[in-house]
């Protein structure tokens, strides 16, 4: 295969890969979509065979690494619970990231596999391409591995503050720096290595002092250095298809990062610098007595149904307990009770964008049923109950209302607005964002204190009788 | 060896002055037209480093990729993650060569774990996407 | 003249197999090293024809102006047609390159009557789509 | 200047254009938008400046043509009227198109300026994209001047549909096709002159048989092809702001055009095809008689000043009437008398897309006060008055209710859910479709024949009584 042919072959997959992301613009295009990303791939790989043409040994090695690795792949990806999907998606990035610095220090052994030059005579432009992905790769792996632990809870979520870690990371910066420059003019694969090493301590310093709860914001980022890491090595490479590709990563990633910093109204440098989501915050304690109406399954089963609309509000806790399938058995005996069902989610409701949509979907929740924010808050008003089940942050009237709430200015369900308020979670205790729940306190308010999926079995329990 | 690199350059001069006169000769002769066109084109058209379209090609991905992220919608949010990481194992390519080209074994050792790990993320980054998306079903009527 | 073409390009040849032994030599030597890195270089990953970079660049520019068309809002869509048309005038590089370069009286001319239509697009569009645009104001309150 | 650098600063003035574009996107930041697209092709031009290194005698040329071109521009820039938006934009498409040519013609009696060989022996690949470009730009300059005299009346609007025409159109194109290949192998001007002329005939067989009234989705169709055009000419000089630009061109006509024609409810293919929009159908006789109630300027202004909200549906009548300021001394009136008032914009109201939005703007209305069709169609049932000046076509219910109706399908404004609607125009003739319109017989209908501005005035002048 000619290098001009195999160039035009790249440029297709990328452009089905654009389509690829295309198609996630609704629920019925994403299918497609899903298998535009894959042919690209598969054109990916050929062309790259086709390129090479690798011995037969060669060959054997490949397909026994692709056998190696889509094994892991295929039943990971079968095997892993909806809920974990945080979890898996930092880990896959920690992949990709190592990947890449694989894939770099193979280009400094062997250049001439990669026409970049020869073995101590490598093209000065692609080294520094090269160190840029191969830095940025080092970073992605680390952090995503840091991350991994703190969602998957193998690491307490606390942020670690190193003191002078600002002064440290400057000081690896740096170093960075001046390693990429010796490389150019040295071509040493000690400092190359160098490189490596430096990155991946950065990686673990910049994302330890970081709390777990801000974990999906760092995974996003990751993601989107993942994408840069590859565009980097597609220049070095020459290669169409990776500079495309990293392109559109290193977007997705960016925007998504910057959709959840707005979605809870925090600047992406304050989710950066760290320090937030370790402890909660001291409950404000204004000397106001406050009741609390505490309700049974029975009661909630009576209220929702006898209602004519109910809204249902799902967060983390939903997550937490799995009681997605439980929740949706309670909405198929309201609505064949006649009651209309509507899903509302928030846009940072969950762990992840999109985290609760997920969780729905698996339940066999019709997606014409769940509605974003700004098409359904109006309609609290009408709703007699609003079941909230799980969530808490993103249903706290103080960021409405309360100037000084640190989380004041972040949009809200307005759950306050419906006839009742169910609350199912397990205590008074604050959510994700450590600050008291004013709802919790007021009249048309009744908590369901229990595990999300068990007081929702009980309350379909209830609904028999 | 100096010396032999300086020779080998004064010669490649000599041999491109040498086309260009022959190039000018042959300006309105018939049968070579097109090798002088080709390369006449080589001089100018030819002489942008690659750098450059990359570049370009890179900067307009960016746009695209701007706008193609935004008009996704919320609820595939995480497929959309799972997706952006399937497809960034691209970087296979590099991969692919380093153990197809195979010219060092460290190198082809580097290439082989770099397949193995991109390859975890294409199965599994693209299945578990399939996975998630195969859930979204709209109200059967 | 047949002949003096053959013999620049097979002169040419000789200088190419000369850089490349060149280069096998100096492979260890350091040196020279940048110099060897930019021969292979050109080698491999020059060879792509240009023509493929700005095609990839042509299908991305699409893309892009498929969704930045399609975010206008209806109520600019005349300036829109006003403005594409002034940018299409960026035709006049090509008019400047025959009037600038001009090797020939006929393309002189023929760039100079380009020159002068592209020119009336310029200023005009750009000017009339300005004009319209002043005046969409939002209500003062 | 190298050729690296050029092709860098290329780069950013196509990525200023995208920019252009995309400030489009909201009236406050489109200002900004046009600024990008003048400095861009500022940087256009002064790096092809710097890359050509002209003689004196050069720039002097060059200042000289820019001097001339510059002050036609920008003098019919100054002095035309917003009404005739849609002659101007056709007629500088045909100067694009003419420009295409040219710089064709220039490239092939001095091939070595643009370094794609020497005369006679210009690269083959160079002739091939500089024949694509120089038949588009030839189809588009003549089309565009068709599309001209047609706009501006200074030819009929009637189709003219010559016999045989698809038959000699296809020989034509079959021509076109021989011509470029013998270009390719013979590198003989006198072919090149004859793809040239062939390639006007086209332009003219092309546009012709189509009614005057569908000349704006003519006009963006050749907008799309002096993009592609251009592109064509991009490839063959290397330069990559003309390649970008010519993509985006090509792109925002063909969208403008799909747009258009969905508007209609009609296919592209059927408006290309012409034939269309030549003569007025005769008016369904049904039998039924059929009675009009007729009112003054008196009775209008009496029912408006009484109204609480009024919503106005201005139309193509308002353009060619130039009622526009009338009409916004009018709504003045009206809202200082405490009524409110909105404007309601139809896609394809008037002549061109955005037409009615440029002519509302011109008389100083605010663009907050106009809404398009979705966002304002529910809002008709809770006016009093629907003061319909103008516009015809885009509120025929038969495009609604009557599956018979050629514009069955097209989206309308549903003017007659309001309490009363007021239909200035001069006569109960059809508009651009040629089709009746039953509204006029219907019992909240009151018409107010006469011309729009003069009727608009009169009511003006009878508010103040
Ligand atoms: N989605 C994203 O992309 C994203 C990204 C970054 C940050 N965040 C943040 O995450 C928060 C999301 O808000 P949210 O309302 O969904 O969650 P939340 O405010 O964190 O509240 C979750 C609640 O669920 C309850 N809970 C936990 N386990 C439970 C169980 N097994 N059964 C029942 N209840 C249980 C907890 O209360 P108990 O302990 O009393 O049970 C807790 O108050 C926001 O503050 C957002 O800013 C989201
Ligand atoms: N906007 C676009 O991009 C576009 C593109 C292509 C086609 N079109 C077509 O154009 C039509 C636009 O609909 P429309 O409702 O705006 O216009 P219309 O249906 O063409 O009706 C315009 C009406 O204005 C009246 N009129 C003309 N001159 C007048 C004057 N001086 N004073 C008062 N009234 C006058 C005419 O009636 P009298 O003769 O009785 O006065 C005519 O019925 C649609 O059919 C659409 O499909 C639009």
């Amino acid at each position: 295969m000619t290098l001009n042919l195999a160039s035009f072959l790249y440029l297709v997959s990328g452009i089905l890969f654009i389509l690829a992301l295309r198609g996630l613009s609704h629920p019925t295009t994403s299918r497609q979509g899903n298998t535009y990303g894959m042919i690209g791939m598969g054109i990916a790989i050929v062309t790259t065979l086709a390129l090479a043409k690798p011995s037969v040994t060669g060959l054997g090695l490949i397909v026994l690494g692709l056998a190696i690795g889509g094994g892991i792949g295929a039943v990971t990806a079968r095997r892993i619970a909806m809920t974990s999907m945080p979890q898996l998606v930092a880990a896959f990035h920690s992949l990709v990231g190592m990947a890449a610095v694989m894939v770099a220090a193979a280009a400094v052994y062997a250049p001439e596999s990669f026409g970049i030059g020869t073995v101590g005579a490598i093209h000065g432009q692609a080294l520094v391409e090269m160190s840029l992905g191969v830095a940025i790769g080092a970073i992605t792996f680390t952090g995503s591995v840091i991350a991994f632990l703190k969602l998957d809870g193998r690491m307490s979520g606390k942020p670690i503050m190193l003191p002078g870690r600002h002064f440290i990371n400057a000081a690896l910066g740096i170093a960075l720096v001046v390693l990429i420059v010796m490389l150019v003019t040295t071509q040493s694969t000690t400092v190359f290595w160098l490189i490596v090493a430096v990155s991946l301590v950065l990686g673990v310093l910049l994302i330890v002092p970081i709390g777990g709860a801000d974990m999906p914001v760092v995974v996003s980022m990751l993601n989107s250095y993942s994408g840069w890491a590859a565009a980097a090595l597609g220049f070095t490479l020459g290669n169409l298809a990776l500079i495309i590709t990293g392109a559109l990563v290193g977007s997705s990633g960016a925007i998504l990062s910057y959709i959840m910093c707005k979605g809870m109204n925090r600047s992406f440098i304050s989710v950066i610098l760290g320090g937030f989501g370790g402890e909660t915050a001291a409950v404000a304690d204004d000397g106001i007595e406050r009741t609390v109406k505490q309700g049974s399954a029975d009661d909630a089963a009576f209220l929702m149904m006898n209602a004519q609309k109910v809204i249902i509000v799902p967060g983390y806790g939903m997550a937490v307990a799995q009681a997605q399938h439980a929740l949706r058995e309670m909405t198929d005996k309201l609505k064949a009770n006649g009651v209309e069902v509507k899903y509302a989610i928030h846009p940072v409701a969950g762990r992840m964008p999109g985290h609760m949509n997920v969780l729905l979907a698996e339940a066999n929740v019709p997606y014409d049923e769940v509605f974003e924010l700004e098409d359904i808050n109006s309609e609290f008003a009408q709703a007699d109950v609003a079941y909230v089940i799980g969530a808490n942050d993103v249903t706290n009237p103080s960021a409405r209302d309360d100037k000084n709430s640190p989380i004041y200015g972040m949009p809200i369900l307005d759950v306050d607005k419906a006839r009742t308020c169910l609350f199912v979670k397990r205590s008074l205790g604050s959510g994700y964002a450590g600050i008291d729940n004013t709802l919790f306190y007021k009249d048309g308010t009744m908590m369901l204190l229990g595990d999300a999926k068990k007081m929702t079995e009980e309350i379909v329990k209830a609904m028999d009788h | 060896m100096m010396e032999g690199l300086q020779k080998a350059l004064d010669q490649l001069d000599q041999a491109v002055d040498a086309v260009r006169l022959g190039v000018q000769d042959l300006a309105t002769a018939e049968g070579a037209a097109e090798a002088a066109g080709n390369a006449a084109h080589a001089v100018t058209g030819g002489a942008i480093d690659p750098f450059v379209f990359r570049f370009a090609i890179f900067v307009l991905a960016i746009f695209v990729g701007y706008y193609v992220v935004w008009q996704v919608t919320p609820a595939l949010h995480t497929p959309l993650m799972a997706v952006t990481n399937a497809i960034s194992s691209v970087i296979v390519v590099g991969a692919l060569l380093a153990v197809g080209i195979a010219a060092s074994g460290l190198a082809t050792g580097f290439g082989f774990v770099a397949l193995v790990l991109a390859s975890v993320n294409i199965f599994g980054g693209f299945l578990v996407t399939q996975r998630m998306l195969a859930m979204y079903k709209k109200k059967d009527k």
